[in-house]
This record gives C-alpha cells, structure tokens and sequence, in this order.
C-alpha cells in the first residue's frame, strides 16, 4: 500500500502500460517537455523517448485521427487532449472515423485507441475551459467512455481500456489530480463494466461519477446526520451504464437523485434518469431528481462559478425534496 | 499490386487498359442499377479519373495501404477488391466488401489494406497519418497512400496532417485527385492560391503535379514518389483529371459549361491509351474487343453474384458495433 | 394559398429575407453555382449576386466563425452547414463562440447568426452521412434550436429566427423537403417558443419533432383504429423546451411516448423523458416511454436503415405497452 | 487609438514606452495579485512581448477591431481598455471589462471594438475573418487585427480563415506573435516549415517578418501592413518575440534553456526603447521616473478599484445567456 495522488496514479499506470507494451505509445500536446499539462505524464519523456512519448503540434483532429490510424495499423495509442474543450476540434474523428469503423467496415478492422481527457470545471477557467461534455460522449454507439472518481480507478482504469479491441474515453476531471490517497502495490484488475457502491444506505440512491462524487458522498454524510441513508453509487463506465446496479440500488430506496456537472438539458443525468424511471417506475416513490450544473458558459468570478456548480447544498436540498 | 482477372500478359500497359476499363464499365453499370434502384444513397463516379487509381495503386507493394474517399470504387477494384464483392457491397448485401453496410462510400478490404472510404471530406487524411506512423513505429518499410479531392486541400484536416506526418517524417503519400471541382465549386473559387504544390511547399513536402489523364504518366510518377515516400517522408502527387460525370447521382450539374467536359472529354485516359497502343502495334481490335468482352463478362458476373447475395439478417444489427455487444444497442 | 414543398418554403423564407434586409446574406458550401445541395437556394445566386449568396470552400470551421463574427458586426447572416454531420467541424465555433459570446463578454456582444443544417437519416447514406445530433445543440445554453417538421414552420422560422439578437440553429430533415403542402400566402408570423399540438387526443400524448413527426402521426392514425386516441405534440423548439405544453397535455393524458430519430442513450427524448417524469410524475400513470433510434453506426443497405429508423410500428408498439 | 492617460507629450516614442510599461507594471502587480488569490484561474503574462501589442495597436484607428487571445492583458490596455477595468476583471469584480465573468482570458470592450479574449487555440481567427467580411460587405474601411500564437498555425482553423481571408480579399490583419514556444513546445517542435512566412505565402498573403522586441520597427510594419490591408486584401504579420515569464502560472517552465530565457531578457523592448530615446536626448532619468511614478500610480489606483469592486450578485448568474432569459437556465 502507497500514498499516492490521482495525478500519480494516471501516471503508474500509463508507465507500465508504457513498459510492459511495446506497442503502446502515448501523443498530445505537451506530454513530453512540457511534463504534462497537469504533469500528468511527467518524467515519462526521460524514461520512454520521444517516439513513445510524443509532443504534438496543436492540431487535435489530426493527432486523435493519427492515434485512430496508428490503432488500426496494430498500435495501441495513449492520446492525451489537454482537456474536453478542445477535444470538440476532434469530435469529427472520433464520432465518424473511431467509433464508426468496426461497423461501416462490416467488422474488418477496430479501433484499440485509448484518448484521456481532462473535465469539467471548478478552477476559475470560464466559459471556454469548464465543459463538462462526456455526456456527449456517451451518446456515441462505438465507444466505451469511463470516468475515473477513485485513486484506484485512476490506475486501474488504463490497463484494461488498452486491452478493449474498442476505442475508450478517459474523462479524468481536473479537480481530481491533486486528490491523495492509498493504493495497493498490488492492485486487483478493474472491471470496466460495474458501477461501485461507494456508500450503502437504504433511503435514497445518488448516482453520480467522476468529479461530483466527493459532492455526492458529503451530501450523503450530511443526510446521514439527518438520518436519512444515501446510497452513493459511482457510474464508472458513462457508457455502457451499469444500469443493474442501479435498478437494484433504487429497488430497495425508491428514491434516486442523478448527479453530474453538466448542464442539466441533455445531460447524461437525463439519461440515468430517463431509464430509471422506464425500468424500475412503479418502484419509485417520488420522482426521479437531477442535480447538474446552471445552463449558462461558466462565468470566471468564484462566487459565480460556485453557484453555478452543483453542490452538497443542492444534492441534500434535492434529496430533502423526495420525502426521503 | 494488381486487382481482377490474373496477369494481363506481356505488356504492362495492356494490364493498365484493363484496369481503367474494368472501372469504367463497372460504373457505367452502377449507373443503371441506381436508376433501377438496385442502388442507392450517394453514388460518386470515378468516371473520367480512372487513370489516376490505376496509375497510383499500380505503384504500390501488397502490403502498402490505401485511404480514399467516398469516390472510391476505381481505388477499391484497382487494389484488388473482386468486382463482385464491390458490386455485392453496393447492393447492399452481407457479400459485399463491408457486409452490405458500407455502401458506394464507404468500401474496406482487410485483406489489401484497404482503410476505407471516408465521406466526410478531409477525415480520412489524419488516419493515413497514423497508418503511417504505425509503420515508423514498427519499423515496418510500408507506405500509406491517401487519396483526396482538390476541395479536401481547404479543410484544416489537410494542414494539420500534412504538417504532422512532415514534421514526423512519416511515409504517407498524399494524392490529390484534382479534377477542379468540389461539388459545384470550382477549385479557383476555393483556394487563393490553387496552385497546390506550393501548398505542399509550406510543409516542406516535396510534390509532383502529374497529368491525371494519362496512366502511363500517373504510374511513373506515382512509382518515383513511392520510391522516395518508402526512402523517407511524406510527398504529394497532384493529380490533374476530370470528372466526366456530375459529382453524384443527385447533381444536376448546373455549374459546369458543356464545352469544358466535352474538351475534356477528349482527353478520357481510356483510349488515350488505346491510341498509344495501337500506335506501337501492341494492341489490335481483336484484343481491345477480347478484353472488353471479358471485362464485360466479369462485370456481368458481379451483378449476377450481387443479385444473387443476401440480406443481412436484421437481427444482426446490432453485431459489430463493439467487439462485446454493449447493452445500449439493439433495435429501437 | 399555394401548393408547394418544404424545399420552396424555405427558400421562399430565404428569398424574402434577402429581399427584405440588406444585412441579411447566405453563407455556405455550394449554396450559389450548385444551387444548393438540396436545391434550398436554388436560383437566389442569380437573383442577389455572389457577394450574399456566397459560396464557401470546405472549411465548415472558418464559414461558421466568420458568421458570427459578421453577425457581431452587425450583419445577419445565415450560414448553411450542408448537413449536421459535417457541423461537428465547426462545433467548437458554434459552442465557445456563438453560444458563449455575450455571456462572456458581460453581455456586451452579441450574434445574431442563423444556422442551417440537414439532419436525419432515411436515404441509405450510411454510418457518416446519417446523425440526428440536433439533440446535442439542445444542450447548450445560448443557442436557440429549431426543428420546422411542417412546410409552414419551414417558411415561417427564419424571420423570427433572424430577428433573434441570438444564435438560432434551425434542422431540416433532409428526407422532409420533398414534402409537399398549401402555405398561405400571406402566413401569420411564427411564434418560436411554443410547441403545437398537431393532433389531439386523451388517451395518450406523443412528442416529438421535425422528420418523426409524420411517424408520430402515421402511428397516431393506426392507435384511434384501435381505440387509443394519442395527442401529437411537435416540439418544434428544441432548446428551450416548451414544456408547460407537454406538460398540459401528459396531464390530461396521464401517458407520454417521446420519439425523436437519435441514438437513444442521451437523446433529446431523454430530456424530455426526465423532465415530464420530474414535473408530471403523479399525473402518469405509466413510465414515460421513448422510441429512438437503435444504437449503431447507420447501415447502408435499405432494410437495415429500417430496422435502425423508429417507425410508426415501434411507436405503436410502446403506446400500447403503456397500457393507454 | 491609444489607451490610458491622456496624450504622452510631444515626442510619439515616449507614448510607446509609457504603453509598455503601463503593460509591464500592470502584469508585474497581477502576479503578486495571484498569489496573493486574488486573481484566479489561468493567467498568461505579455511580459517581454509588449512591443507587439503596442506597437499594432499604435497603428490601428478607433473603428478598426480587435481579436485577440487569452494573452491579451497588454493588448486590451495598449487599444483603451482602463487598467481600472481591466484589473476588476481580473479580480472577478462587476466593474470589469466583462463584469468578472470573463477573467483574464476573456476580455471584451464594445467602445474600442476589442471582441476578446479567446481561449481555444485558433479560434478567434474565423470570427475576424466574419468582422472583416462584415466590414467589406458594408463598405467600411475598417481593418480587424487578430493576434494569434505561432503554436496556432498549426490548427486547421489558421489554414481555413487564411484560405478564406486572401479568397474573399478582406480587411484582416493577422498578427502571428511568434514567441518561440506554444506550452512546452517549441516552434522547430510543432511545425515542419518553421518560417511562418513561407505558410503565408501558401495563401497569397503578403507577409512582413519583424523584430517583436523592437517597438518602433512593430509600429512602422503594422502601420504599412494597416495601410496595407486597408487598401485591400489580408496581410501576415510574424512579430519575433519571446515571454520571459512561464506559459501561465501553473506552468514550471522546464523545456527552456536558462540561458536561453537571459538572452532574450537582454532585448527586453523596454529598456532597448530607454536607450534609444536616451540616445537621442529625449529621455533622462527623471522624465522616465516621472513616468515610473505616473504608471505606479495608474496600477495603484487600479488595484484599489478592483478591491473596491463589487461581486454581482448570484441572483444574476442567469442573466446574458441570451436576450430574452431561457427557463433553462437559473441555478442547480
Ligand atoms: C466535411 C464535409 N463537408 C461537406 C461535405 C459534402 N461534400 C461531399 S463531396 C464534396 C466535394 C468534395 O470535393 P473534392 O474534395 O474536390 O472531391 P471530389 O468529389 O471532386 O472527388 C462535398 C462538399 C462532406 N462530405 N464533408
Ligand atoms: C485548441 C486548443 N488546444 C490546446 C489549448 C491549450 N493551450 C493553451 S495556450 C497553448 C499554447 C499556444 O501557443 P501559442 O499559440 O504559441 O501562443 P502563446 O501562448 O505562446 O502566446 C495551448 C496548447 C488550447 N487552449 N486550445
Ligand atoms: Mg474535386
Ligand atoms: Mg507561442
């Protein structure tokens, strides 16, 4: 068992990745030099060189089409975008060309890419660098999207999303990195396809991944105090979803309150919320509730910015509203 | 690498009539089998730009790879997709090259290395770049060619991946078919600067501007600058050609004058080459009739298996969207 | 009264926008000398010249951004994007920029951009030539999403829709403007924020918008066979959602079948599903339902697009499974 | 136009001095600010770069326009913007340029026609375009300058708005502030043609290559490339710079050489402009302290300003979405 951070965590697992796959090689822009926009990949220039660690100019649709081309040529590509923002200037390569290859070539070739990404908001970045858009994502039939929450899901995600024959999306959120925690030396293999329960209780179900999941877990505490039992469960995988897990989850709490950092209109907690009610409505209670973030580009002042964001605040006052 | 019925005998060039023949009355049948809606979707001709598959693929070792558009038919038949699994695909049946799924647009062969098919334009240059890199990678002595239009040059894919496999040095030969349209727009009204090597020139890729009427001249060129991508780096070869028919089956083909296709129409690489043959004595009416019989003949054949395919059973399609189905899939 | 197409209506639109409103001009790939790849535009070049029927070379990105900085200062410019599969390139423009701009800018600036796009599948273009992401646009704050299902909101979206001081994206289903119908000839102008009921009923309500609706209608018909007499209600406006109209009407009805073209997961009609079971949740008296697409690339070939497309069986299908 | 307090006295280099060191001082006090958190978010200093913004802006007129990057502290005072206005943006405050919800990357002011502030890489230079379009279709000589990185000619979105621009003959400026460095990587790194502009030329734009440390020699290139653009056609300007402080602040800096980073520092365009006026007996130590003092004083009062500022109220996140509030907005 190590201390270690999420930020460290990515890294031991792209650096095995790197060590124990020849064909594995990570791109994207500042990966190398630069150590890493969020130093993620920090050091791993020094270690692997630069044709295995490999600096891109700025020219997202190339470098993801790149990694997709490389994939299908029997590579195993890392390619890192810097963050969700950007990855909209490659959302054509990996809407129409990744995910779409298996398919419209009747099963002749695939597509073994892994692309990371960091989201979401909360450091004063504004409009055009808070985006939460792995939603968007798992809309995608093709793609396998994750959404590490945990220490150990930052490590153990990577070594089976390289094993998928499919491309897989890595959304690491950007408030996570600095996150500290412990991880065994020998960790046990992660399982792409189980959502966690990260909290039992028997109240109320929180579904939610990824950044809100600290947020989900306070509001959980502080329902406890009121007691009143969440249920906390982390998504994990945005798409396909878990939705067993959840349904089970929602079967003994008759009450669920969807959680994610996007907009609310159109977000995956649409989705959650969505199935829960076609699959499990005559379980339920009280309807289905979302907590997403405002519909507005995120406005930089800190006093905004938090009001814009979904909080605990908001979870336990949503979980309040069910008669939990 | 050579596609169809087995070697063309002594004369090469006999092998490339062949080949642009073998295009062409295949498309002259796809023309039919769409008004008898046999086909459908979008349909793009390579009719008139035959030489510039031929001659390119012509160039290429088996286990090079090929990247071409949604105009793909003459790059598929020319690399060596069987006519009948092309024209199976176009009818849509589970014999086709990509299952019936792809369509006209969108043609793969594993077995050619042939990437696809990309309709969106400019999408399948980035994937050529990473074709090619892979190879670097393994240091495998491979070459990617990939075919584009002369209007996929203003998309930012060209620029990024032109810049990229330079500055990386990745054997990628990128053939602009320049036939002066994209769609209803001509090349002039596209490009402030339509002269396209010196485009390539701003990456430091150095370019050859060919005839693209002219088979024998697109091989030779497409042979040198295959030679020089599999010693290092990317080229570009520009294509100059024309299509002699509108850009697909739903342009009415109102921006073009008459006159301009007509001349162009006289230099079609067809019996360009036929002329060329005769003149050295190396081709006579009796061959030139065998050979449009047998192209006739296979052609007949590949209509006749495409008819004869089969649909893919609709419980199937959901197959193939992952290698595990994913629960998210399935019928609405 | 005239009869005319779907088609004519929106040039009609077009034409007389261009007519009424120097500021106004046409933007986009192959909009003039072609005449418009769906023939929308056909003839405007000949009759407002090239400076304001403009074609564009392919660079969707750089047409887009330079139609909302001509809309910044000042002009009115609607820029045709030939069809939404190809917007993914200019996405970034239109979600960082367009929907961003007066946000960001406290208000200061503005664009009043209209966007037209073909959606849809149907025509056995196959997996890159076939998306439904109009539900995507939906998701971001600062644009205005229009679908005009009928050749009289096809005519009448585009004056309202550039007298938005906002961007406006407007989707036209390609497979609709064949459609043939009577426009007034002199029509009542178009209220852009309220959805239309296009035929009623009590036992039932389906929603929908733009090329489902005939679906919608066509299953309709064949539930009032049976007994089942379903209320259609076209969106019409995407974002926002006139949901107090759906709402009115899940009421009466106590049963609601959301139908929209897209890839089920993270559909528009998860939205819609999520929040007709938030604020209608003790009125329903069955899980709201949804018909979708099947999630995968588009076949090409004729019976699998079927199969894939949501059809008036699979509406019927779920109305029924909802007991109404 | 020229931004700040008031005319600078009789000889024009003494304005530019005084711009640049309103920029420096100004920037200087925001990473105290920073640290100190009362500036947050990414914050991407002019530092050693503010002869280009400067010494563009110093050629522009009033009506012209502005399009800029998330670098854009000194170009945003050199065109007008208060350094009162500026700084509360910077803090968050209401009073800012962008009432705080912008932030240092997105600084925006309607009365000079400064249309921001952008932060995707690449991604102003459509909308200059789009303002150049508007005002050749309107019939205004006006001229949009848009300042972008050298790490943005990579995007695609430089080739398709250069491509654009030269097509369609209009009134754009582009201004490439050639730093050597995007993030980490180094121009030799990202392109395959490092000589910006031989990519110019790939456009038909006409370029100008100039010393970006050297305020004078920016001034006069941008006034005749002004001129320039203004009698028609887009032109390209690479301004030769180097930042002397890290990326943003988050950046650790570690893919420059020390050395490197000194060399640069002693072309600092500050002082190099202190000796020539020196030189030339138009400038001695208490005329340049007098201006020290009066540039203290301005950020001074700046900082005082946006400390004083208020935060808007919470109630108004949901206001500016658009013109006519969506319910789809409000809060969590
Ligand atoms: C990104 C994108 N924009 C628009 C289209 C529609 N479109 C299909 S082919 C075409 C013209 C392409 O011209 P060119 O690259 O010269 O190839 P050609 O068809 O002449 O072979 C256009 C505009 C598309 N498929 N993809
Ligand atoms: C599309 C996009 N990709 C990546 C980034 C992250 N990023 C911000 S600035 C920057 C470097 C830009 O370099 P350059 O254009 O040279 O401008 P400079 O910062 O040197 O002024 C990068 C990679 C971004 N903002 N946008
Ligand atoms: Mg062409
Ligand atoms: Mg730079």
């Amino acid at each position: 068992m190590t201390t270690t951070t999420y930020r460290e965590a990515m890294r031991r697992a792209l650096r095995e990745a790197l060590a124990g796959d020849e064909r594995v090689f990570l791109m994207g822009e500042d990966v190398g030099a630069y150590g890493g926009c969020y130093a993620v990949s920090l050091g791993l220039l020094e270690e692997f060189g630069p044709d295995r660690v490999r600096d891109t100019p700025l020219s997202e649709s190339a470098f993801v089409g790149a990694g997709i081309g490389a994939a299908l040529a029997g590579m195993r590509p890392v390619v890192e975008i810097m963050t969700v923002n950007f990855s909209l200037l490659a959302l054509d390569q990996i809407v129409n060309n990744a995910a779409a290859l298996r398919y419209m070539s009747g099963g002749q070739f695939h597509v073994p890419l892994v692309i990371r990404m960091t989201t979401g908001a909360g450091r004063q970045l504004a409009s055009q660098h808070s985006h939460s858009l792995e939603g968007w994502y798992a809309h995608v039939p093709g793609l396998r999207i994750l959404a590490p929450a945990t220490i150990g899901d930052a490590y153990g995600m990577l070594a089976p999303a390289l094993d998928d024959p499919d491309p897989v999306l890595i959304f690491e959120h950007g408030a996570l990195y600095g996150m500290k925690g412990d991880l065994p030396d020998d960790p046990d293999p992660v399982d792409l396809t189980s959502a966690a329960v990260r909290r039992t209780g028997d109240d109320l179900t929180i579904v939610t991944y990824g950044g809100t999941l600290g947020t989900a877990l306070d509001a959980a505490e502080r329902l406890a105090g009121e007691g009143i039992g969440a249920e906390v469960i982390d998504l994990r995988s945005l798409r396909p979803l878990d939705m067993p897990a959840v349904l089970a989850s929602v079967g003994r709490t008759h009450r669920a309150v969807v959680v994610d950092e996007g907009w609310r209109s159109g977000s995956l907690s649409a989705e959650v919320s969505a199935r829960i009610t076609e699959d499990a409505f005559y379980d339920l209670d009280a309807p289905v509730a979302r907590v997403c973030s405002a519909e507005v580009p995120m406005p930089y002042a800190k006093h905004l910015e938090d009001a814009v964001l979904p909080g605990a605040d908001d979870v336990v006052t949503a979980a309040r509203s069910l008669g939990a | 690498m050579t596609g169809g019925d087995g070697p063309a005998g002594g004369d090469h060039r006999l092998h490339l009539l062949r080949q642009m023949l073998r295009i062409r009355r295949f498309e002259e049948r796809t023309v039919e089998l769409y008004s008898a809606t046999a086909i459908r979707g979008f349909l793009h001709l390579d009719i008139g730009e035959e030489a510039c598959a031929v001659g390119v693929t012509g160039a290429l070792a088996p286990d090079d790879a090929v990247v071409a558009t949604y105009r793909e038919h003459g790059h598929a038949l020319a690399r060596g997709m069987t006519m009948r699994a092309v024209m199976a695909e176009l009818e849509g049946k589970v014999e086709g090259v990509s299952r019936g799924r792809g369509g006209s647009m969108h043609l793969f062969d594993a077995a050619t290395r042939f990437y696809g098919g990309y309709a969106i334009v400019g999408g399948g240059l980035p994937v050529a770049v990473g074709l090619a890199l892979a190879d670097k990678l393994q240091g495998l002595p491979r070459v990617t060619a990939c075919f584009f239009g002369d209007g996929a040059v203003a998309e930012g894919e060209f620029h990024e991946s032109m810049n990229l496999a330079a500055l990386w040095d990745l054997p990628v030969l990128f053939v602009c078919e320049n036939n002066l349209y994209a769609m209803g727009t001509a090349l002039a009204r596209a490009q402030s600067e339509p002269d396209l090597a010196v485009k390539a020139a701003a990456y430091r890729v150095p370019s050859w501007a060919v005839d693209g009427m002219d088979v024998l001249a697109v091989e030779e060129a497409a042979t040198r600058a295959v030679e020089a991508v599999r010693r290092g780096g990317p080229h570009f070869l520009e294509l100059r050609t024309y299509r002699f028919r509108a850009h697909s089956m739903y342009d009415p083909d109102r921006y073009r004058e008459k006159s301009e296709i007509e001349a162009w129409k006289e230099r079609d690489p067809i019996p360009a080459l036929e002329a060329v043959l005769v003149a050295d004595g190396a081709l006579d009416d009796d061959t030139l009739a065998r050979i449009e019989a047998e192209v006739a003949a296979e052609v007949d054949d590949a209509v006749a298996f495409a008819e004869a395919g089969t649909l893919e059973p609709v419980s199937d399609v959901g197959s193939h969207v992952t290698a595990t189905p994913q629960a998210d899939g399935g019928l609405p």
